[in-house]
């Protein structure tokens, strides 16, 4: 839709429910993947709780929407970085975070992680090297 | 028991008018009283109907409107808080020259002293904000 | 029966818990809801500082809104005990008063 | 230079939508272009114009619309965010069912997409919210 | 209005201006006041940041609504409570605060401070000793 | 030149400016608004760590939310700069990204 291809970063940094928009967040992403721009997801502070996985949502009556970060590879965005230092803080380890992947059209179609585990040093990096930073 | 419930949050952006729905809901399958749910600050914006959710998700105001009809709920809306945001009834559109309105079945628009009244009224008065 | 007192932030992002949990009186509940539940979870970077400051209270943690977010039951600090709405309601009812920390 | 500015919180509620005013106004005033103001979250209630604060009080609706009368500027409101909050134009009334809209002169109902275009086009993308 | 007089606390630990909690809950206040109740206010953690003088709103374009306390001797609410902790950690002390007066009927009208300094632990007091709980 | 981050959250409440602060890079600049602006106060429980953690980017104010708040603006911390609305609007435009703290 446009010839300008632009780094994107959608910065989360909130828990998901209490307010919304972690699932607006998501909204945008799902939209902005038909422009083609070159996306990456930030998930740090309270924001990594998101990708928590057996969320259950029944009880409380809200919409559960975790099931969608599972389903970003289709659109391929495959770049959710998570700091590791957000996650020790709330006792949390990727084994408590939903298997997010995609296939990798470049290795054969091969299944791969889109959670990339970075340090705050390298979050920075990340949020350094853009050229739209979304926050949520 | 009374209970008075205040909601201060809008729709959707926090979950507080839920949280309030299903403690309201639970009070009253306990044989509880709710004396009045009282809507102010961004929670007069519970009271619209013109909002259309996606249709996977739950429809706030419909909900309150009809735990409002089954328990015959005073479900008030504050009329300052609901000014400054653009809730209004046909009469409050009328009068300020406005020329549509778009409070939900079920809810009133009143002064902030109805808010003082139920926790005069109530046994426990318990707000859900942010 | 002392104050029901809910927290409905999370300890992580604000001081709220933290502020609750320096005004409470023996015999008091503490109740945690919404984004609140994650104070209710044991070997994070506060849950040391929150379990000494809240020996002398009741802690509580709304079921719902820890499986809403995926906390397992597993992870909740000793002592803290998981109420459905209506335990929420019943908390309400024996204690003398509300106060909800916002 | 080109700013797209996002605004997330509704009006009154919190500072955003008058910082965001305040920031649009300056940078209009230095000489700069702001492509479009791109209203998502709570932020689609700063369009609603049957808002009616103290007269003491800034009218923020109404702000708006003036300053994007005078420099027309591209004022959109998220059309998923404001469905689920009750602010409607016309066509979305009619397509609906609903029996009334609220949209503000000035605003207009539009995609998410217009969000990303938004940062694909303007140099600086900055949001108010909470 | 009613004859049962109930202690009504107002607890307002937020700053002004970025919200209207602190703006809405001196409405609420003002209105209360005409329903002959026991009423006292807390202003704790950044509420304290509610009663700084100078206040000028003019270049944000908000209204100014820290005048509203001075007033609230009119309406016979006096008892303001301070913590002492919340000015201490903000850097503040009294002196950074308006002069909220009343007069005392009870003594010839005399002109006495609203504000009444107290620690946390006199804090947890007031809160304990309340009928109704209004936080904001 | 570097990225200008906001944050409109006062630190004594929220964890926010600590969070900017441990991502920014030599060269950075961090412009408090809002309720933010109480992050640029010295003299407070947390101002020291502040001044640490920000030692090595350039902190601004927005003068207009400082002053709607009564923060007299003698109490603002050594080397935080205030700016009027069109200062926040030349930062914006001389960095190379703007990246809101919400």
């Amino acid at each position: 839709m446009s010839e300008t291809i632009k780094k994107f970063l959608y910065v989360n940094r909130k828990a998901p429910y209490g307010t919304i928009y972690a699932q607006e967040s998501l909204e945008v992403v799902l939209i902005g993947a038909a422009f083609d721009q070159d996306v990456s997801l930030a998930f740090l502070d309270d924001g990594v709780f998101q990708l928590t996985k057996g969320q259950d949502t029944k009880e409380i009556g809200l919409k559960n929407f975790s099931a969608t970060y599972r389903a970003l590879g289709d659109y391929e965005v495959t770049k959710l970085y998570v700091e590791k230092e957000s996650l020790e803080e709330r006792g949390l380890t990727l084994d408590d975070l939903q298997n997010i992947e995609y296939e990798d059209e470049d290795d054969d179609y091969a299944e791969k992680s889109s959670i990339r585990l970075i340090s705050r040093a390298e979050m920075a990096e990340v949020m350094a090297d853009q050229d739209v930073v979304l926050s949520f | 028991m009374k209970f008075g419930i205040v909601v201060s949050e809008g729709p959707y952006q926090h979950q507080a008018s839920d949280s309030a729905y299903n403690f309201v809901k639970a009070a009253l399958a306990k044989g509880h009283e709710v004396s009045r749910v009282f809507f102010y600050h961004d929670g007069v914006n519970v009271g619209t109907r013109l909002s259309i959710p996606p249709q996977d998700d739950r429809q706030i105001q419909e909900q309150w409107t009809a735990l409002g009809k089954e328990h015959d709920l005073d479900l008030v809306i504050c009329i300052a808080a609901a000014q400054r945001r653009g809730l209004l009834d046909e009469n409050e559109a009328k009068r300020q020259g406005k020329d549509a309105d778009n409070i939900a079945e079920g809810f009133r628009i009143s002064g902030l002293g109805q808010l003082i009244e139920m926790g005069i009224q109530a046994d426990r008065t318990i707000t859900f904000g942010d | 029966m002392g104050t029901l007192h809910t927290v409905n932030k999370s300890p992580f992002q604000n001081q709220t818990l933290l502020s609750c949990l320096g005004h409470t009186h023996e015999g008091d509940a503490v109740l945690m809801i919404e984004d609140g539940v994650y104070g209710a979870v044991t070997g994070t970077a506060i849950s040391e500082a929150l379990s000494k400051m809240g020996s002398d209270v009741s802690l509580y943690v709304l079921g719902a809104d820890l499986a809403a977010r995926g906390i397992d039951a597993g992870r909740m600090a000793e002592g803290v005990i998981s109420v459905d709405y209506e335990g929420f309601v019943d908390l309400s009812a024996t204690h003398d008063r509300v106060q909800n920390w916002l």
